[in-house]
């Protein structure tokens, strides 16, 4: 029987690499990625802890997660054009007009 | 009439107010009646009080008026309230009484200014002032008049304002004797709180009565003294007084020879009570008296200025008065205040009148030869100078002496010599002067080159001289040695009664002898003035060139103005420089701006770090969860 | 409430939101339908959503409707009433201040009001539940609304670039929240954000994990709220963004956060905790660190829309110390002053742009004093406001809030506040000199016929006078919904 | 194995406790490959590749959720997340593209910094995660299954899946108009 | 006359006057400058006719606060409470009587913004008599603060050329203190409420909660604060000058007459009797920053170079002695406080008019410009001499009744620092005396100057009024300090009652000091 707790260290360092990965990347899109896997590793957590307590609702809860990274797919795609639109590129270092 | 004594100061006071509101409004006729026409009230009143005091002799209760209750707030009250005895009595006549002649005076020598109105206004408000001082019943009362007088004679001295120097005489005047004021203040201070009243029969009273220790009112005494040494222009405080002579020649007359600066003097003799029951005080006050007897005097000797020389000579005969005083003689320091004002004010208006004859000429150097040329004025003048010098049987004479005599008597035999040899100084000076001005070839010069046109004064202005000179002359009798008599003596009899008595006595040969000692004196520095100013005109520029040194110390007036300035005057306004930028733009404003300047660069260095990265906003997000939950695990 | 509720209670604990929904659902499809794509035939039906769902608020207020209501995943109670009156308000007013510029910025009002509709709506969902997944959601449709708002100015490089910013920033923060969640879902066994953790509050000792989880969530509260350090994007962003949807930006996700913080923090912080004595003083240090990182940066400001921003960012932390002293009353008082003052302010800030073109840097507001004497006067009381001058309803607020941390023995935490506001109140001074006390180099004509705008500053100005001097009916409705004092 | 010891073997590495790591079995394998994968995409610096290798990843989760007992999940993993928003973001991709891969990462302070910080906040959350299921806490229950799940996604979780329509409106509304065709022009 | 007025808010209508007048200007059209000065000065010179019937209604038997209203406000202690006593009432009087004269001087020197201008002196005039009459904590800090406002609108655009700096240094240097203030006045609020049970800003009833010493030290330092810039005490006094030089003659008249004198009050008002036993314990330090202040500021005014900032140096000088004064805490130093913050708004009131009157003139104020005016102005002359001898305390005049009173109380306080305060008489008669030689005296510097008329209609209506009250009040003090009397009284005796570190003034007994003074005879 693997221990609950070993898939939420598990959850634990994917959420830390997206973190990480967040900081490595240089454009919007792949920066967003990184967020995406921040979730998906929130997700893990959930399911584990579901586990751990015997509770369903963790499951209902992933569904809900995973609905809400579309939805912000969507809108981020969505901006993620509009910036590419307006200045041909999507690294996040270009986006620099405000500041100070 | 007597019960409305209250008047004396009020009607010159409400006289100044009405030429202060409407002055120029008024004419010069108008204004010249009114302005007199009220001190001669005064001066009436003055004299039915006096009258009154006379008639009702030894024990009379003197009289008293309250006209408001000033200021009461706690323990501290001092009210507004009058009161004529014997020595306000006596006093109250030489004002009004000076007063009037001089105002009179004026009436010739101001009649060509312009400010004419106004000139008569501060005359009046003065003798307001002045009255006030002397009837004032309690000591905060009298501080209104003091500062009062000081104002006018700040106004007076200042008369003609355009004058860079006279300006800044009347300025200087004022703020030294501010400094006086300053301790006299602390002195009042200390009588208020520890006697707990501000009345002078209380304040009087209170050494014998044990309020007072004796350190204390050794204390308190030094500090009212040091008060009048600014008002009466003593050591060290007296640099005002020379300068004041900027002011219109009357004015010196009154304010700067015959009134206030004997208010000192007035002072001590009010609060003799508490002077006499500090050895300690009274000898500083008989010590700095009879050193600025001296001192000034020999500064006399050397002025070219007729006013000056009759400035440092009151300065001088004011050290008389307090030597007179210190030593426990009060009725012959007041007496010789009172033969002062006579001569002292006649020989201003005469050394105005020779002023005016020669159309502003102060400078001695120029002068020369008037005997002629001022047929009344030149006797007047003599008189004074006799009755200064104190030739027997003049009034300065009588007074002068009894003052030497008490000392003498009291075993101050230093302060004696010291009073002997400036009767010695006074009659050289007095009559180098009349030589100068009086005797041998005019020196006097014109723009144009000519002679200029010497003219006696209107009568309007030799009248009062001429009043002037037989009361110098003749005061004198009020106050004869006693030797002639316990009764003789009338006007320190009648001063007894308020002031503290003289306490010894003399033997009838040693007192012959002091007389005698005295006219030798009088009569020495008029002979060796005859040498040398008349006789030996070259004498005075030998010994000069022979005493280099002292002479230039003497002309240069012992250069205490000059040491006042670097030691004071310099070092304070430098330093008051020095500190405005050093230390309130420098250190206070500078915190304050310096923090200003902190809080843009914080906000400059919060700008750098808001560089428009998201990475950067990132990862302060990062750092702050992370602190965070590190706060929350440990 | 002498007569039954003719709605049953569940309905209408969901009828503000029904409205809002609903209003949304017809602004889009009028949006899609019709025509004349510049009517302002969307706004009204906006604004008419609104003031039903602040109808049906009244409604629940006064029928004292509160409760749980679908298995305990809506709360009804006196905050999530009050501060979906703030929340609706401020709605009222950013779609009053759009309705020319959004014609003179070339933006789609329909797309702007339903947006925005929604967005209110999420906040509304936030702050009427305690329930984890629920708060969530309704953060989510905030956020996406309102990055959506942030970039409706399609043209224009900073717009699009400030709804970039949020997004990154924003959807990094929600991932925080949901791994928060998960813990606090371990360790309570629910996701209730309220009881489970107050239960295990009550321990002696706090549980690390639930600790750690409450933490993550918070974080991504403090992201909304723009709690230093985690208000980088907010500066940016509100400069950024079209100046109503800034306004939008600025009130209503920092009161929809604020209120869950409340929600959640308050049975924490009561007493002598465990938690806290944890909390406390890192909620103090963050409030300190927002209040000066906030003003300082102000400062040195040549935009006034930046300024504000950033004064924005300084009331968080103003905000953040009524959390810390716990008192809820002195929040929603101060939420409701902030709305009227800061709304006010950016609504000036829009009177002053024109076709095209926005003027918000200093030096445009000089001799506004001499040519627009009224607008100069109305930025200047409300600066005053913001500034907390007295008699201003800023003053008040902050008042109350101080007040409250003194009272509960944050006295050092209250010194920070007042020096952190004197700061402040040097570059609102700034912006008063450069209206009244320096000339005008060029005189530009501009839109004086904005009547609902113009609404907007006489409501705004209103509301700060009113709540400054009589705030009395105010102050009395939101201590009753707490029973405070 | 003590669960609290397992945090502390993960952490020390596999050199001493290599054995250990064994302990997990075969579930080492996805987990490897999920670990791997997302470790893949933050080296690659091509976006294509990046996001094909999070396919990976969340396939490999999408396993993961499957052994937690939540089937349903898992295969909304893989098809909602795997399937329907990575390919998403591959269009996105392709559409923009961006073939060229990002220029080469200079190891600025900000990374490192990063690194270091990830690393803190890793820990935080390993010791957070350790603690967060006390020993013997565990208590499987009976797993729901699909129909119990339905049951609970629209009665107790009405309100919340209500709650994500708005969402998918909102986001919707907002890439239109964002994104959208401009009218007029 | 109290009996005619009972039923009527007048001390609410003498504060909210002066507003509701500046709201009337709102509505006046741009262009019309006379009727927006005439309208201004027709309200404050209401303002002022009603603040006297305060003075005739005013009892002053008792001590307490009469003429009270109060209603609630808010809760939390928060009321609506209002009135006056011997110790505000002649300060609402000077602020009533000083605001038509700042309106009246610059009927011609303010032709810009003339509607502004005078809606912001209205409004100040209502915060100045607001902190005067608040009897509620709360609204002592609404008026205290509020106040700030106008006046920083007056310096800023009104100013000089330095006048933005000025300005933001004043608000914020007054705000730095303000706002401890404020946060004690929390404190305070919470101590009372714990100990009383509910909540109360009343300043009557936060006398009596207990505080713990550390506490109380902590609160009075706050307020203090607070205060001591305002006064400004040294070292804390570098905004004075600055506002002072940059502020219009108005501007410059109502800060030095009546805000000034807010923080003076402030100390008499809150910090002395709420926190008596930290007052007394922290009274040695700050009588002795006073007494640096006196001589500080004295030394400082001999330097300046601008008339204007000259008179602020002695304000802070004069300042000084008044806080002396109020740290003697005895009866007679704080009645003598009271009556030279009189003194001083009059006469450094009068001062700056003086100086204003000469800008107006020639637009410079560096004393180096000036020479000789008298010669062309001998009106103006008389009444600049006597406005600045009355700063200079001379006898007869009400400066001198004040400092007298004050050195005395000092004096029987502590010796040392009496001595040292007395140096003010000559310090100040240097500076004055001087200024006026330089700019007065001397010879004209241009001859040909025909600026320098002497006085017309307006500017005698400023000065004479309040060159006749210098006067009255050297001479009648009583009419001034009975009314005083019982308040000052009730003050100090709760002083004493509640900090036995107080020194009391124990002089030799002299029952019915009063009584006996006038009555006793020269002997």
């Amino acid at each position: 029987m693997i221990p609950p707790a070993a898939f939420l260290l598990l959850s634990a360092v994917l959420f830390s690499l997206g973190v990480l990965a967040f900081f490595v990347k240089k454009d919007l899109l792949t920066q967003f990625m990184a967020v995406e896997v921040m979730l998906n590793a929130s997700n893990l957590a959930f399911l584990a802890m579901a586990k751990a307590s015997g509770q369903a609702a963790g499951q209902v809860i992933v569904l809900f997660v995973i609905t809400v990274a579309a939805a912000e797919a969507v809108i981020g795609l969505a901006i993620i054009v509009l910036i590419f639109r307006q200045r041909r590129t999507i690294r996040t270092d270009e986006l620099k007009d405000l500041r100070g | 009439m007597v019960r409305y004594f209250w008047l004396i100061p009020l009607l010159p006071g409400a006289s100044a107010l009405l030429l202060l509101l409407l002055g120029p409004r008024l004419s010069r006729r108008w204004i010249s009646w009114q302005a007199c026409l009220t001190v001669f009230l005064s001066f009436a009143l003055s004299l039915a009080g006096f009258v009154h005091l006379v008639r009702a002799g030894h024990g009379s209760s003197g009289l008293a008026k309250t006209l408001l209750p000033w200021i009461a707030s706690g323990s501290f009250s001092a009210a507004i309230s009058f009161a004529f005895d014997e020595l306000a009595a006596v006093m109250a006549l030489v004002v009004t009484g000076v007063g009037l002649l001089i105002h009179v005076y004026s009436v010739g020598y101001m009649a060509a200014d312009r400010a004419y109105s106004r000139y008569f206004a501060y005359l009046n408000l003065f003798t307001f002032f002045m009255l006030v001082l002397v009837l004032a019943s309690d000591i905060v009362l009298m501080f209104v008049g003091w500062e009062g007088v000081g104002l006018c004679s700040y106004l007076l001295i200042g008369f003609w304002f355009e004058r860079p120097a006279a300006s800044k005489a009347g300025m200087k005047a004022f703020i030294v004797n501010r400094i006086g004021d300053a301790a006299f203040i602390v002195g009042v201070l200390f009588l208020l709180v520890n006697v707990g009243s501000s009345s002078f029969a209380a304040i009087n009273a209170a050494p014998a009565a044990g309020v007072l220790g004796p350190g204390l009112v050794t204390l308190v005494a030094i500090l009212l003294f040091v008060g009048a040494t600014g008002k009466s222009a003593q050591i060290p405080l007296y640099v005002w007084l020379p300068d004041a002579m900027e002011g219109p020649t009357p004015v010196s007359a009154l304010i700067h020879a015959a009134t206030m600066v004997t208010a000192g003097v007035y002072m001590v003799c009010r609060l003799s009570g508490l002077f006499a029951a500090s050895q300690a005080a009274s000898s500083v006050v008989a010590w700095v008296g009879g050193l600025t007897a001296v001192f000034a005097a020999t500064i006399a000797l050397v002025q070219h200025d007729i006013k000056r020389v009759l400035a440092y000579s009151t300065i001088s005969q004011i050290g008389y008065m307090f030597l007179g005083c210190g030593v426990g003689a009060y009725a012959a320091g007041m007496f010789h205040l009172v033969t002062h004002a006579f001569f002292k004010s006649l020989l201003f208006l005469a050394a105005g009148s020779v002023i005016h004859a020669l159309g502003g000429e102060q400078d001695m150097r120029r002068m020369g030869g008037l005997k002629k040329a001022l047929p009344t004025t030149f006797p007047v003048f003599l008189v004074g100078a006799l009755a200064i010098a104190g030739v027997p049987f003049l009034s300065g004479f009588f007074s002068k002496d009894a003052i030497l005599t008490s000392a003498f008597a009291g075993g101050h035999y230093v302060l004696y010599a010291l009073g002997l040899s400036g009767a010695v100084l006074t009659a050289l000076y007095m009559f180098r002067l009349i030589y100068m001005t009086f005797y041998g070839q005019t020196r006097a010069t014109h723009p144009a080159g000519t002679a200029p046109h010497v003219h006696e004064s209107p009568p309007v202005m030799t009248v009062p001289l001429v009043v002037l000179a037989v009361f110098s002359a003749l005061a004198g009798f009020a106050g004869l040695p006693v030797l002639l008599g316990e009764k003789a003596n009338w006007i320190g009899g009648f001063l007894e009664a308020v002031l503290e008595p003289a306490a010894h006595h003399l033997a009838l040969s040693t007192e012959v002898g002091l007389i005698l000692a005295a006219t030798a004196a009088a009569l020495a520095g008029i002979a060796m003035a005859f040498v040398f100013y008349r006789k030996r005109p070259d004498l005075p520029e030998r010994t000069a060139r022979s005493f280099p040194g002292i002479y230039r110390l003497l002309v240069g007036k012992y250069y205490v103005d000059e040491a006042y300035d670097a030691v004071v005057v310099r070092p304070l306004v430098r330093g008051a420089e020095t500190v405005y930028a050093r230390f309130d733009l420098g250190v206070i404003d500078g915190a304050l701006d310096g923090s200003a300047a902190a809080a843009a660069s914080a906000g400059k260095g919060l700008n750098v770090l808001q560089s428009g990265l998201v990475r950067d906003y990132a990862l302060a997000f990062l750092l702050g969860a992370i602190l965070f939950l590190g706060v929350l695990l440990l | 409430m002498g007569f039954p509720p003719p709605i049953p209670p569940s309905v209408l604990a969901l009828a503000p939101l029904l409205a809002l929904v609903a209003g949304a659902l017809l602004v889009l499809l009028l949006e899609a339908f019709l025509k004349r794509k510049d009517g302002e035939l969307p706004a009204f039906v906006a604004v008419f959503a609104l003031l039903a769902s602040a109808f049906f608020t009244v409604v629940s207020w006064n029928v004292g409707n509160s409760g749980v209501y679908l298995h305990g995943r809506l709360l009804v109670d006196n905050l999530a009433l009050l501060v979906t009156g703030v929340l609706v308000l401020a709605g009222i007013a950013v779609i009053l201040m759009s309705l020319k510029y959004a014609a003179h910025q070339d933006m789609n009002l329909g797309q702007l009001c339903g947006l925005l509709l929604l967005a209110v709506a999420g906040a509304m969902i936030m702050v009427s539940s305690s329930d984890g997944l629920v708060v969530f959601l309704g953060l989510e449709v905030l956020s996406v609304a309102s990055y959506a708002m942030s970039g409706l100015k399609r043209q224009d490089r900073a717009s699009s670039e400030a709804a970039a910013k949020y997004f990154l920033m924003g959807s990094f923060a929600g991932a925080f929240f949901v791994f928060g969640l998960a813990l606090v879902f371990g360790t309570s066994g629910s996701l209730d954000l309220t009881a489970g953790l107050s239960a295990g509050a009550s321990l002696s000792a706090f549980p690390a994990a639930g600790a750690v989880g409450l933490g993550l969530i918070l974080t991504a509260l403090f992201f909304k709220i723009a709690v230093a350090p985690f208000h980088m994007w907010a500066p940016d962003v509100y400069e950024g963004a079209p100046t109503p949807v800034t306004v939008f930006l600025t009130i209503v996700p920092k009161a929809a956060g604020l209120a869950v913080l409340l929600r959640v923090l308050l049975p924490l912080l009561s007493g002598e905790t465990a938690a806290a004595a944890v909390f406390t003083p890192a909620l103090s240090v963050a409030a300190v660190l927002t209040m000066f990182a906030g003003n300082l940066a102000a400062l040195r400001q040549k935009s006034v829309k930046r300024m504000l921003a950033y004064s924005s960012i300084a009331h968080a932390g103003y905000l953040l110390v009524a959390i810390v002293a716990g008192d809820a009353p002195s929040l929603v008082f101060y939420l409701l002053v902030y709305l009227f003052m800061n709304g006010g302010a950016f609504a000036v800030l829009v009177a002053m742009s024109g076709r095209g073109f926005e003027r918000a840097s200093l030096g445009d507001f000089a001799g506004l004093g001499r040519r627009h004497p009224g607008l100069a006067a109305s930025l200047s009381i409300f600066l005053l406001s913001l500034a907390g001058f007295p008699p201003t309803a800023g003053f008040l607020a902050k008042f109350y809030v101080f007040g409250a941390a003194v009272r509960e023995g944050h006295i050092l935490l209250a010194v920070a506040a007042v020096l952190a506001s004197l700061i402040a109140v040097a570059y609102y001074l700034k912006i008063i000199v450069v209206m009244y006390m320096q000339d005008a180099e060029a005189a530009a004509a501009f839109d004086r016929d904005d009547p609902a705008l113009f609404l907007v500053i006489f409501l705004g100005l209103l509301g700060v006078l009113q709540l400054g001097l009589w705030p009395g009916n105010a102050l009395s409705l939101i201590r009753a919904a707490f029973n405070a004092f | 194995m003590r669960d609290s010891d397992f945090g502390l073997t993960l952490a020390a590495g596999k050199t001493k406790y290599r054995g250990k790591f064994h302990g997990l079995g075969y579930l080492r394998y996805p987990v490897a490959l999920c670990i791997g994968s997302v470790l893949a995409m933050i080296l690659s610096r091509n976006q294509a590749h990046n996001a094909l290798f999070l396919v990976l990843a969340f396939s490999c989760l999408g396993g993961l959720f499957g052994l937690l007992d939540a089937p349903f999940a898992a295969a909304a993993q893989v098809l909602v997340y795997a399937g329907a928003i990575m390919v998403l973001f591959l269009f996105a991709i392709m559409m923009f593209n961006l073939r060229e891969p990002a220029p080469r990462e200079r190891r600025t302070l900000r990374t490192f910094l990063a690194a270091i910080l990830g690393l803190v906040l890793f820990a935080e959350l390993a010791i957070a995660a350790v603690r967060a299921i006390a020993p013997g806490s565990v208590s499987p229950g009976e797993p729901d299954g699909l129909a119990g799940l339905g049951r609970l996604l629209f009665t107790d979780y009405l309100y919340a899946f209500e709650i994500t329509s708005l969402l998918i409106l909102a986001a919707l509304v907002g890439a239109l108009a964002l994104a959208g065709k401009k009218e007029g022009g | 006359m109290s009996a005619m007025l009972s039923g009527l808010p007048l001390v609410s209508i003498v504060t909210f006057l002066p507003l509701a007048g500046a709201v009337l200007l709102v509505f006046f059209r741009r262009g019309s400058a006379r009727a927006v000065r005439a309208t201004a000065l027709g309200v404050s010179l209401l303002t002022f006719v009603l603040s006297l019937l305060l003075f005739f209604a005013y009892d002053g038997a008792s001590g307490l606060p009469e003429l009270v209203e109060r209603s609630s406000w808010l809760r939390g202690g928060i009321d609506y409470h209002v009135g006056v006593d011997g110790i505000s009432l002649f300060l609402v009087l000077l602020a009533a009587l000083m605001t038509p004269l700042a309106l009246l001087s610059s009927w011609r020197a303010v032709d810009d913004r003339i509607k502004e201008f005078s809606f912001f002196m209205l409004l100040l005039e209502t915060g100045m008599i607001g902190v005067f009459v608040s009897l509620n904590l709360f609204l002592f800090y609404v008026f205290w603060e509020a106040m700030l406002i106008p006046m920083y609108f007056l310096i800023g655009i009104w100013g000089g050329r330095r006048r933005i700096y000025a300005t933001t240094k004043f608000v914020l240097f007054t705000m730095f203190g303000s706002l401890l203030m404020l946060v004690a006045i929390f404190v305070l609020q919470a101590a009372y409420s714990r100990a009383m049970g509910s909540p109360s800003l009343t300043i009557a009833d936060l006398a009596a909660v207990p505080l713990s010493p550390a506490l109380q030290s902590w609160l009075f330092l706050a307020f203090g604060l607070a205060f001591a810039i305002k006064i400004p005490l040294f070292p804390l006094h570098t905004w004075l000058p600055d506002a002072h030089v940059e502020a219009p003659t108005a501007g410059s008249v109502l800060l030095a007459a009546v805000l000034l004198k807010m923080g003076a009050y402030g100390f008499l008002r809150l910090g002395l009797p709420l926190f008596p036993a930290a007052a007394a314990s922290f009274a040695p330090a700050l009588s002795i920053l006073a007494v640096v202040g006196i001589i500080y500021g004295g030394l400082m005014a001999l330097v300046q170079k601008d008339m204007k900032s000259l008179v602020a140096y002695s304000s802070v000088s004069h300042m000084g002695l008044i806080m002396l004064a109020v740290f003697s805490l005895n009866f007679e130093a704080t009645e003598g406080a009271i009556y030279q913050m009189l003194n001083h708004g009059l006469s450094t009131g009068a001062l700056f008019l003086c100086v204003g009157i000469l800008y107006e003139r020639t637009h410079t104020r560096l004393i180096a410009d000036y020479g000789g005016a008298a010669a062309r102005m001998p009106v103006f002359a008389g009444l600049f001499l006597v406005a600045m001898l009355s700063s200079a305390g001379l006898p007869g005049l009400n400066g001198f009744v004040g400092e007298f009173l004050c050195f005395f109380g000092i004096f029987a306080a502590n010796k040392t620092l009496a001595v040292l305060s007395v140096s003010t008489v000559v310090l100040s008669a240097a500076y004055l005396l001087w200024l006026y030689r330089r700019v007065m005296h001397g010879p004209l510097k241009d001859p040909a100057d025909r600026r320098l008329r002497d006085l017309d209609g307006r500017e005698l209506a400023c000065l004479v009024p309040l060159v006749v009250l210098m006067l009255f009040m050297g001479l009648f003090p009583g009419t001034f300090l009975r009314k005083m009397d019982s308040s000052v009284a009730r003050y100090v005796e709760s002083l004493r009652s509640k900090a036995p570190v107080v020194t009391a003034l124990e002089l030799p007994g002299r029952p019915g000091a009063e009584a006996t003074a006038l009555a006793e005879p020269e002997r």
